[in-house]
């Protein structure tokens, strides 16, 4: 059976039939449970924008509010991964990783290397990326590119809700740590969500939307501004192909080296600031690999080198959109190789 | 009458009218700032978030009267009392939380960064805990410039856990700094309650591991804050080294706007601010001090003025221009 | 002789004789074990940086003597001592230390990566104060199995300042985990005296801080470790919540190979080789217990074979193949 | 007077010669001066390597042992900075980042905007970086590209013990938080300094060696074994052109651009794991900027995905070197467009 719910649910569901799944998984966070003790009612939080409500009520002590000590509790999720109890730990934001970063970076991504490969570390680090509700500077970042770039670690960023179902299942059973990056911003988006389980493999991009002009590769937030873009290009008789990477880390080299094969032109699009992002990885990758199928300059859509402004209409500005895409390709399809 | 109660009867009569009064404006326009910010909230003309102090005026107030602008504070997320009490101009705190020109950071900060380093203010804080380093440094600063100035942090009951902060007593004792760890006990992290989110039922156990000597007030009376804080804050202007104060207060709305906290005890908060409600507890005392409810009310009448006048600019104030987005992020680049 | 000077005697007699010669045996293994790296580190055959453990035996074999392989400990860049203690192989970890095929971790870890998960060796560590936070885990997967396991983190008196060990006291004591802060007190953090680290002198009322009862034991003497240890161990067992044990040590060599500790007050190491070995220490009172110094002789001769063995067949290992460079990053990619 | 000293000894003498001019000047970290206190000899450590050794006994308690408590104290420098008293702080090793990167990433580097472009924070993380000394996983990595991702931050990387003084002390005199990235596989390596103090001005960067056939992009480590390379490749008749970047952030995009443009041929090298590194950020943003120049597909030179291994031969396997870069030039040599 298949419904239409949101991104938020999509991954609500999935959490849930894990839990149901697997009596040892263990949830934390700060108020994943909410209000556990307080005296009042119990499971009115599930986290600050409620995506493990309910799961107190089914789970129990199984589903634990952790103190507000990001370094304590995401290593004791690390700690309790290694010695064999899978968890999903929740950093409400992932602005907030600079208090936590050392057990992912040294501990969560190097353990299995240091220790000579055989360590697994079934871990899920939620947090939530991205612009777009007006938190300022230290609550919109999209830092994916820092985990990105740490090996041992993957990186996971869902544009739907079905996407979102697949991928946290199949974080959940993987046996590495996970970076998975929520976008806030379309968590009240609907899609269609088959409601039994299923996975989404890793490293597998979705062609979002098929076209034969240019390749628009991105991810996460960036998906439906990229649709948009696309939609609003068709109307102009360009016709785009839309790559949602799904996965940072690992990525798809494949998908994307034969959709730019194909159309011989790349826009690269990412919400983060512009320097050593996914973009600027992309379009690197790309040319090097095919530099002989461009036809045209790939371009980069990046957000601007600023911290995140709080103004709504600064941060509008901020965060690139459909405009912004439509521009890039404008300009690859302007320029000749 | 204890003796307890006596001695601060005569303490309190000890203090000057104007200082009373100037506390009372203090605390009011907070009151007054945070209510007005909840109705708005409801008109969809505030963006993002917002933690409102009210309930916890006289922590905040009873501190901050013993301040100079040269004494620097860190806050928090929930840091419009803080601000208010530091002197921060309150049309310009509120122009900011609306996110239009001509506040206070000229609408990049937002609620959770309202700063005037010329008021000695260091900021509201996004991140829990993470002022306490900084003000350490303030700290740093003050005694390397040997003026008796002094640096204040203020946590809540849950932040004060991260490591932050706990590295910072420990650096902050190690190097004798002139700094208070102000403990704003409102018995919440969000929706959990302290007992989950600290392993001590006093803070001033906590103080102990780090070597820092503590005191605990009620942080609903502004005027045994501010006899408890005034006598710590003159030791550290004195040289000797950081405290911490743990002040019990309550938070009157919910986390932030939006949270409808039914996850407390049904009629707690009811109870606070019936019962507990700082500003009440203030009249009152300032009645048996022989200020008149007259003089209050003049204030009252002032500052709701302001409140409104503040608002009103703030609605009428232009967005910041598109090319803001890209000043201000470096000196030179 | 004191009472409790009496009451320890009688403990150690009801110790059975294997216990004392395995300690004894594990200790002189650390002790000869770092010898060894010590000499060897100036051939140059020995890669990277080390961190010796010798003066401080007392401390892991103390605590570790009470631990099964289900039992987990987390160690710090100084781990060594807490490998060996834990049971982890010498060979192996000795052609870890040189890089080699067969090591440990494939030679892939080195001196500050030694780990071992059959063996509840949860890692050495590199980064100071990380193990606190796994061992908070480790402790959890504990308590949820229920079976009475129990976790250790050691630390160093520098060390454990880190936000990370600070959050993990917190956590531990608010989760009522069964984890053990051991902080081995060796009055050194590289050449940072305790007193300049630390805004305590005494990490009993640092666990007062975080709510978790606490006590502190002659680290040179084995016995009062292991007594001491041995109690506080047995509660976690029985469902307590955690604990801090200080261990007062001291540390033979330099911070790390290479350091000439001439920060040190003169003589201060020589007196604690001649007066303070807890090897020495240990000796004295295994023949007070009737142990024959002929027995600990044996011991001493087999540990030097195998120490030598280890170095032996570390030096005729094979590097790892190149292939390696690419394999265990992750389980599947 | 130009002497041949240590990139050590010009780091140290750049610390020194600000510290006597700016009597405000405070240097802290652990074991800066080294054992004040202990009852020994003082002033014998001067950091894990001894760069600042000696200044204790010059400066006296401006130069300070912190605790290993790298939260406190580098946030204590962002405040006291803030403040107005400019502070170099050492964080050893870039790989223990993780345990004070909040103070970075959402204090220092967005203070200034945060609070409206006013603030300033004259504050210089001194930190080292990079493999090379049997470090192993947690004391060898190459994280520049996280915090040249940020913005409010700058990124300094020398790779000469000249680069390293004058960029030391031009980082000192500026008012914006930078991070001072030492390649401590090059302390030991000596070259002319001048003895009086002087600056290098962010933002430019160094053509190490001119050369006509390929343009070679790097910085810090990668600096020494790109020469060595170029000397390679003189040999077999391909002329490179070796440029250090010295600055990561701000980027002297115009020497990038303008040498490409005229060799038509791209190298960019990074000691760095590869993905979202500054070998792809260079690589994107000189293929988007001048793409019609291009005779060949870029190439980049990075260490592998995995952490840094400890045995001595996989870690020379892990660092890239001369090797590494001459095969990625024949690789742009044979390619056409
Ligand atoms: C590092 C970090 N972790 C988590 C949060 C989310 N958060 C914001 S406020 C808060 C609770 C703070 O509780 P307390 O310190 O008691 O202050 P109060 O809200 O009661 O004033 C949390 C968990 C954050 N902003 N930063
Ligand atoms: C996060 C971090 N900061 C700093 C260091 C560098 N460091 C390694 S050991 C050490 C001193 C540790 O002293 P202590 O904890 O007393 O342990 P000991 O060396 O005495 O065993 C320092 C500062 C590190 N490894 N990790
Ligand atoms: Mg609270
Ligand atoms: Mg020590």
């Amino acid at each position: 059976m298949t419904r239409h719910i949101t991104l938020k649910s999509a991954i609500n569901e999935a959490l849930d039939q894990e839990m149901a799944r697997d009596p040892k998984l263990l949830l934390f966070g700060q108020d994943t449970a909410g209000g556990v003790g307080a005296g009042g009612v119990a499971d009115t939080w599930g986290g600050v924008l409620g995506v493990t409500k309910g799961l107190y009520t089914k789970y129990g002590d199984r589903v634990i509010d952790a103190p507000p000590t990001e370094m304590a509790y995401v290593g004791a999720a690390v700690g309790a991964a290694l010695s064999g109890v899978p968890v999903v730990a929740e950093v409400p934001f992932i602005d907030f990783m600079g208090v936590c970063f050392d057990q992912l970076l040294n501990q969560a991504a190097k353990i299995r290397y240091m220790f000579g490969g055989t360590a697994e570390i079934p871990l899920v680090i939620r947090t939530m990326v991205g612009a777009g509700i007006n938190g300022a500077a230290q609550h919109s970042q999209m830092l994916t590119a820092m985990f990105t770039h740490i090996p041992g670690l993957k990186v996971v960023c869902p544009s739907t809700p079905h996407d979102a179902k697949g991928l946290m299942i199949e974080a959940i059973r993987d046996k590495d740590p996970v970076i998975f990056c929520e976008p806030k911003f379309l968590y009240e988006t609907s899609g269609a969500v088959p409601a039994d389980p299923y996975t989404i493999p890793f490293g597998q991009a979705r062609i979002a939307k098929e076209g034969r002009d240019v390749s628009i590769v991105t991810y996460g937030p960036m998906v439906p501004r990229a649709l948009e873009a696309a939609s609003q290009l068709e109307q102009k008789g360009i016709s785009a192909e839309v790559i949602d990477l799904r996965t940072l880390s690992p990525l798809d080299r494949t998908t994307v080296l034969k959709s730019v094969m194909k159309t011989g032109r790349l826009v690269a699009a990412d919400e983060a600031h512009p320097r050593c992002n996914i973009a600027t990885d992309i379009v690197a990758q790309v040319t090097e690999q095919c530099f002989t199928s461009l036809k045209a300059a790939p371009q980069m859509v990046s957000a601007p080198h600023t911290p995140v402004p709080f103004s709504p209409v600064l941060e509008k500005a901020y965060i690139p959109g459909a405009e912004q895409i439509i521009a890039a390709v404008s300009r690859t399809m302007a320029s000749h190789a | 009458m204890s003796h307890d109660k006596k001695e601060q009867h005569a303490y309190n009569a000890s203090i000057p009218h104007d200082t009373v009064l100037s506390a009372y404006r203090r605390m009011k326009t907070i009151r007054m700032f945070e209510d007005r910010l909840h109705e708005d909230f409801k008109t969809g003309n505030v963006p993002g978030f917002a933690h409102l102090y009210a309930g916890q005026e006289a922590t905040a107030v009873g501190i901050c009267s013993h301040l100079t602008d040269q004494d620097q504070i860190a806050s928090t997320h929930r840091g419009h009392g803080h601000c208010i009490a530091k002197g921060v101009g309150v049309v310009a705190m509120m122009k900011e939380i609306y996110g239009r020109q001509g506040g206070i950071c000229n609408g990049k900060g937002g609620s959770m960064h309202i700063a005037d380093l010329k008021k000695g203010m260091l900021g509201a804080n996004g991140i829990l805990g993470a002022g306490a380093p900084l003000a350490c440094g303030a700290a740093l600063a003050d005694k390397l410039a040997g003026q008796g100035h002094v640096a204040i942090v203020f946590g809540g009951d849950g932040g004060v856990n991260e490591g932050a902060v706990l590295e910072s007593m420990n650096l902050a004792s190690v190097w004798k700094l002139p700094l208070m760890f102000v403990v704003e006990q409102n018995g919440y992290a969000q929706s959990t309650p302290q007992q989950r989110t600290t392993s001590v039922s006093s803070y001033e156990d906590r103080a102990k591991g780090f070597g820092m000597p503590a005191a605990t007030v009620d942080g609903l009376d502004f005027f045994a804050v501010y006899k408890t804080a005034g006598a710590l804050i003159q030791k550290m202007r004195e040289g000797h080294g950081p405290v911490l104060l743990e002040c019990r207060t309550v938070r009157f709305y919910g986390h932030f706007e939006g949270d409808d906290q039914v996850y407390r005890p049904a009629g707690e908060v009811d109870d606070a601010r019936k019962n507990h409600d700082c500003l009440k507890l203030f009249a009152e005392s300032a009645r048996n001090m022989g200020i008149s409810q007259a003089e209050l009310d003049r204030i009252d009448h002032e500052v709701a003025e302001l409140i409104d006048r503040a608002v009103q600019e703030s609605l009428k104030a232009p967005h910041p221009a598109l090319s803001e987005l890209h000043d201000g992020v470096y000196v030179s680049y």
